[in-house]
């Protein structure tokens, strides 16, 4: 959904390029949060729960209600707990938001849009996704609260199991595609073969079904929703690390929360449903229209993602690791293993 | 900087003796307090937990944040005002509280409400057992984090609350009991809305079946946590579904009937478990039971006044009576000595959640935090009932 | 027969007190049939030590001598097999002083008689301390009164028979100021640590009541100029009758 | 405790909560569409003046003695002509102070000369907590409101005592 096409910014001085970039995510960041939060947070889980949500503001069943929110946590007190280690507090946050920012930088939403095409797209996006766990214990220590730390430790524990399940499901898509970037990914989708059979091309779904699952389970448990919300269980430690944190700053959490939902999805949806590749068009019109279909492949995956938050009670933090270690690492292994041995097969 | 030890020594010394609290400090463990502002404690619970990592060592709750001294103020008031203040006590079946208050009055006057009258009473009892059963399905998933059940318990309770307000004024606090009978007749029309809502409620508790009761995680996070053995439970006097749930075959509408429970033909709902899934699933059994004993009750209820003759101010004869019931958060009596004035001598208050969470400190050593809110949960407290 | 040795020690306690003749107990027969076993279980372990029984509105109420609270918690459990424990708690059978602002003639003031009477199974003193135990198996129950010394309230802990016992008699503590010989840690619950008095003694005064005139008192004012200058004595009347 | 992914239970809960998202919404949208309260619900008293005899008996069998009542004596024409004047008494204050209130209608019961009713109006909420204080001439503004007794269910006996 970029628009800084590699062809056209040979031109451009580098810093100029790079300032557009970075404010092109800026942007789009809190606007696909905003997104989710809207039609997940406040339309599809009120009108699960048999509410309407939001109704007012902005007239149109309160679409501006999130933007309200979010002019409102601007304008409230800076808040930090008396004994909270004030620096680390403070960049707790920005650690968090940058880590979700990052990844926006290598999802493909066209065949020219993309703000860099790296050659280890995946993996860049898988490593700097993990660093929000640096984030979240620095938020839960610097808080100087019980609640708080206990919930980092949970997310440091819970977000490092996570990450390997993530990583190993991933393993089976690169290997069927041969490549790690992820334009190369789409392509590979895009030209496959199902049974000889290449109209729609071949989105990975179909042969890395088993992949697909884990890696939406550990993508679920990477962005701390239920039934994996533990660190921030609001029943048990209140919000978690977050308790202590207000106005703006609790505004970042929530943002790089559902930006990176939608970074995630947008991964799933690159990886294994066919990105932004549309069967039968090419060039420019795939660059107009490669971003609405990524789009909607990201809202479908999302829905998944918030419809499991909004009806699963929250497993105990003993449970998710032995759920990661017993049944998702194993799993996602076996997974590369007959993905592996049907690789060299056919 | 987090906590230093110098600073938790100081906190302890501090709140710890202000509250005097039962719990001794070592090495590599932290004092957490589980409120009394903590979402899990529905109210003013406060639970001063020793952890070992996320482990509870030592649990005391601590109570009286809601401390209202109901058995004083009783003291001071007249029959009927009293019947005002009680049916705060467990404001989610407030219906249920003044019932055993004004039995305890009858007893003494030696007056009998009429058929009409005790079967509207059960009915209404009943109904505020829905109310209250409901909400603790729904409760119970948004304690182990599901958020969606807890709205449907509040949508479903709404049909089982619009009855009673319809039939006695307030949603909450009813207060339609009189000592010899019901403050009115129920409005016409009202029986054949009460069928109707039933049915909901037997479709509620599906949902709540297939939403919460079957679902892998809800199980995983209930099933052998905080399992009380009936003989204990005895001990400490938990009573009500806590008890049945643990196998004890007791429930006071049928052992020591009152109201039209003798008439009704009911099943009372044991389960061997004892753990909170127990629990959740005999309040699950018990709501469809109710709603099936206010459709047998509406079917047969006998036609004539609600009120018996009583004396225009009234003057409980010197005496004093027990009344235990069966509410829906287990057994509640009033212990109601009179001295011939127009208000009680002294009325000693026993109310269920008392005594179901005094078991607290025995059931929560060794459970991790999460089962501590689940144990919470399933013991389904009302914080007005625990504090009075 | 036990009952022998019952009705011995109830007829004192009836010639002592004559109120005690308005109670509904002294009309109905002392001890109800399905009641005598029960009484007997418990006289076989108590001996003496049992004061007094009665049946009261349908349940047998026992009082023990202070010194046998304990034994009988004991026999109630063992004999009876009452293992429940509903609640314990206490009575202060004194009379109130009633707020300076209350009118005792008003027909709603909840104004209590000032003569000192006793309850179901008597009492020979200021404080009680009462419980009930159930059976769940037997569908029985047995509410068991003991008095406590006025000038040293206490009695023995059950916490070691019932252990839910414990809050209760924490409860009872705080809110009559009887002790519990052998309670693990007899400390506040209700109220804050640094609380003094027993809130439900009745000479704690319930400043609510006392700080707030009686709404009673303020009665009509006479009317300006004159009053009752042409009225009648009889509408005068009507207007008191109303007022008061 | 062994975790089985991909059982009935999981899928069930997914269809209930897929089911509710196509169902309407229970939601009243407040300020702009109101939800009836039944006849009989209390929602706020009503006092009817005239009737009132200034006999403090509502006042006095409040639990929460949250009636104020002050009144003086006056002069009326006689009953029948030609009779003595008499002597009445005239409602100087009666304030109900609705902060305090915990709306049991003991007051609305107890009065014998039915100068007290309920409403179920309930849209008087106060941002000052002093305002909830309802003088005589609010009070009696909510004589409008009070409604008509309701018929009583099927084998009930005589009319309804409700107010």
């Amino acid at each position: 959904m970029t628009a800084a096409a590699s062809t056209l910014a040979l031109e451009i001085p580098w810093g100029v390029l790079l300032g557009a970039k970075v404010m092109i995510i800026l942007t789009l960041l809190p606007l696909t949060a905003l997104i989710l939060g809207y039609v997940f947070l406040m339309k599809m889980m009120a009108h699960m729960q048999s509410r309407l949500g939001p109704m007012d503001p902005g007239g149109f069943h309160g679409w501006f209600q999130l933007i309200g929110d979010g002019i409102k946590f601007i304008q409230k007190e800076d808040v930090m707990p008396a004994d909270a280690d004030r620096r680390v507090f403070a960049l707790a946050p920005m650690i968090i938001l940058i880590s979700t920012f990052v990844v926006y930088a290598v999802i493909p939403a066209g065949p020219r849009l993309v703000v860099e095409d790296l050659e280890v797209g995946i993996f860049f996006a898988l490593a700097v996704s993990s660093l929000s766990v640096i984030g979240v214990l620095m938020a839960g220590w610097a808080s100087s609260n019980k609640f708080a730390l206990l919930g980092a430790l949970r997310a440091a524990g819970q977000l490092i199991a996570y990450e390997l399940p993530l990583v190993l499901a991933v393993v089976g898509v690169i290997m069927q595609a041969g490549t790690m970037s992820l334009q190369g990914i789409v392509g590979a989708q895009a030209n496959g073969e199902i049974f000889g059979w290449g109209a729609v091309g071949n989105p990975f779904v179909l042969t890395q079904a088993v992949g697909f699952v884990l890696f939406l389970a550990a993508a679920q448990a990477e962005l701390t929703q239920t039934p994996f919300d533990m660190p921030v269980a609001e029943s048990e430690l209140v919000a978690g690390y977050q308790v202590e944190y207000t106005g703006f700053r609790w505004l970042f959490f929530q943002m790089s929360e559902y930006a990176t939902a939608f970074a995630l999805a947008g991964i799933a949806a690159t990886l294994f449903l066919g990105g932004w590749y549309v069967p039968g068009v090419e060039g420019t019109a795939a660059d107009v229209l490669g971003p609405l279909v990524l789009f909607a492949k990201i809202m479908a995956i999302s829905f998944v993602i918030f419809w499991v938050r909004f009806t699963y009670p929250r497993f105990r933090e003993d449970q998710l690791q032995a759920m990661a270690w017993k049944y998702l690492i194993p799993l996602s292994l076996l997974n590369i293993l007959v993905t592996g041995i049907l690789k060299v097969v056919f | 900087m987090a906590v230093t030890e110098q600073q938790q020594q100081a906190f302890i010394g501090k709140h710890l003796a202000e509250a005097q609290v039962a719990v001794e400090l070592q090495d590599e463990d932290m004092v957490l307090n589980i409120g009394p502002q903590h979402p899990a404690t529905h109210g003013t619970l406060r639970v001063v937990v020793k952890l070992d990592g996320e482990r509870v060592v030592a649990a005391d709750p601590v109570i009286g944040y809601m401390h209202r001294g109901y058995e004083k103020l009783t003291e001071y008031r007249s029959y009927p005002q009293v019947t005002t203040l009680i049916n705060r006590i467990d404001w989610l079946s407030s219906f249920a509280n003044e019932v055993p208050f004004i039995h305890a009055g009858e007893q003494i006057m030696g007056i009998e409400a009429p058929p009409r009258a005790v079967y509207i009473r059960t009915v209404l009892t009943e109904l505020s057992r829905i109310a209250t059963f409901l909400l603790f399905l729904g409760e119970m998933g948004a304690q182990v984090g599901a958020i969606t059940p807890v709205f449907y318990g509040f949508r479903d309770r709404e049909y089982v609350l619009n009855l009673i307000e319809a039939a006695t004024g307030g949603r909450f606090h009813p207060n339609f009991n009189r000592i010899g009978g019901l403050k009115d007749d129920v409005p016409a029309g009202w029986i054949a809305e009460t069928r109707r809502m039933m049915d909901k409620v037997f479709e509620s508790c599906d949902t709540f079946e297939n939403l919460l009761e079957g679902n892998e995680i809800f199980l995983a996070r209930t099933k052998g946590i905080g399992i009380i053995p009936g003989d204990v439970g005895k001990g400490y006097g938990v009573s009500g579904s806590n008890l049945r749930a643990s196998g004890v075959d007791w429930d006071l509408r049928r052992d020591a009937p009152y109201l039209a429970y003798p008439e009704v033909d009911f099943k009372v709902w044991t389960h061997p478990g004892g753990d909170s899934w127990s629990r959740y699933w005999v309040r699950l059994q018990e709501t469809r039971e109710a709603a099936r004993i206010v459709v047998d009750l509406l079917d047969r209820l006998p036609s004539g006044p609600v009120m018996a003759k009583v004396p225009r101010i009234i003057k409980v004869p010197p005496g004093e009576s027990w009344v235990r019931v069966e509410n829906p958060l287990g057994e509640m009596g009033y212990y109601v000595v009179s001295k011939g004035a127009t208000g009680p001598f002294r009325v000693k208050i026993r109310s269920a959640s008392f005594s179901n969470v005094s078991i607290l400190p025995w059931l929560l050593k060794g459970v991790y935090v999460p089962d501590l809110i689940t144990i919470l949960a399933s013991l389904y407290f009302i914080l007005g009932d625990i504090d009075r | 027969m036990p009952d022998d040795d019952l009705t011995d020690a109830e007829e004192p306690a009836a010639a002592e007190e004559p109120a005690a003749a308005d109670e509904p107990a002294a009309e109905e027969p002392a001890i109800l049939p399905e009641h005598v076993g029960m009484l007997a279980k418990l006289q076989a372990d108590l001996g003496d030590a049992l004061v007094e029984a009665v049946s009261n509105h349908g349940d047998l109420v026992v009082r023990v001598r202070n010194d046998a609270w304990h034994a009988a918690a004991l026999a109630a459990r063992s004999r009876l097999d009452c293992e429940y424990l509903s609640f314990i708690s206490g009575i202060d059978w004194t009379s109130r002083p009633d707020p300076p602002n209350w009118d005792p003639d008003a027909p709603s003031s909840p104004v209590q008689p000032k003569e000192v009477t006793y309850g179901a199974a008597g009492s020979d003193g200021r404080f009680q301390v009462f419980a009930v135990v159930e059976s769940t198996d037997d569908k029985i129950q047995v509410i068991l009164k003991t008095d406590v010394d006025e000038a040293d309230p206490h009695v023995a802990s059950w916490t070691d028979v019932y252990p839910g016992a414990d809050w209760h008699e924490r409860e009872c503590w705080e809110m009559f100021g009887v002790r519990f010989d052998g309670h693990p840690s007899l400390r506040h619950i209700y109220l804050p640590g640094e609380f003094e008095g027993h809130p439900l003694r009745k000479d704690f005064p319930l400043l609510s009541r006392e700080v707030k005139p009686w709404p009673g008192l303020v009665d009509v004012e006479a009317m300006p100029g004159g009053a009752g200058e042409e009225a009648g004595d009889e509408t005068a009347e009507a207007v008191a009758e109303g007022g008061e | 405790m062994p975790l089985q992914i991909k059982t009935p239970g999981l899928i069930k809960g997914l269809g209930v909560t897929l089911r509710h998202l196509f169902k309407p919404a229970v939601t009243v949208q407040y300020p702009h569409e109101r939800e009836d309260p039944p006849q009989r619900a209390r929602g706020v008293i009503a006092l009817k003046e005239e009737n009132c005899t200034v006999c403090m008996l509502c006042a006095r069998e409040c639990p929460d003695w949250c009636i104020y009542i002050e009144g003086h004596k006056v002069k009326a024409p006689p009953r029948r002509a030609g009779g003595k004047p008499r002597t009445v008494s005239a409602l100087d204050r009666f304030d109900i102070d609705y902060a305090l209130c915990m709306y049991c209608g003991i007051c609305v019961e107890v009065c014998p000369f039915d100068a007290l009713f309920w409403t179920p109006e309930y849209e008087y909420s106060e941002p000052n907590i002093a305002d909830l204080l309802h003088d005589k001439g609010k009070l009696g503004a909510w004589m409008e409101t009070v409604p008509e007794p309701q018929p009583l269910e099927v084998g009930a006996e005589g009319p309804s005592k409700w107010r």
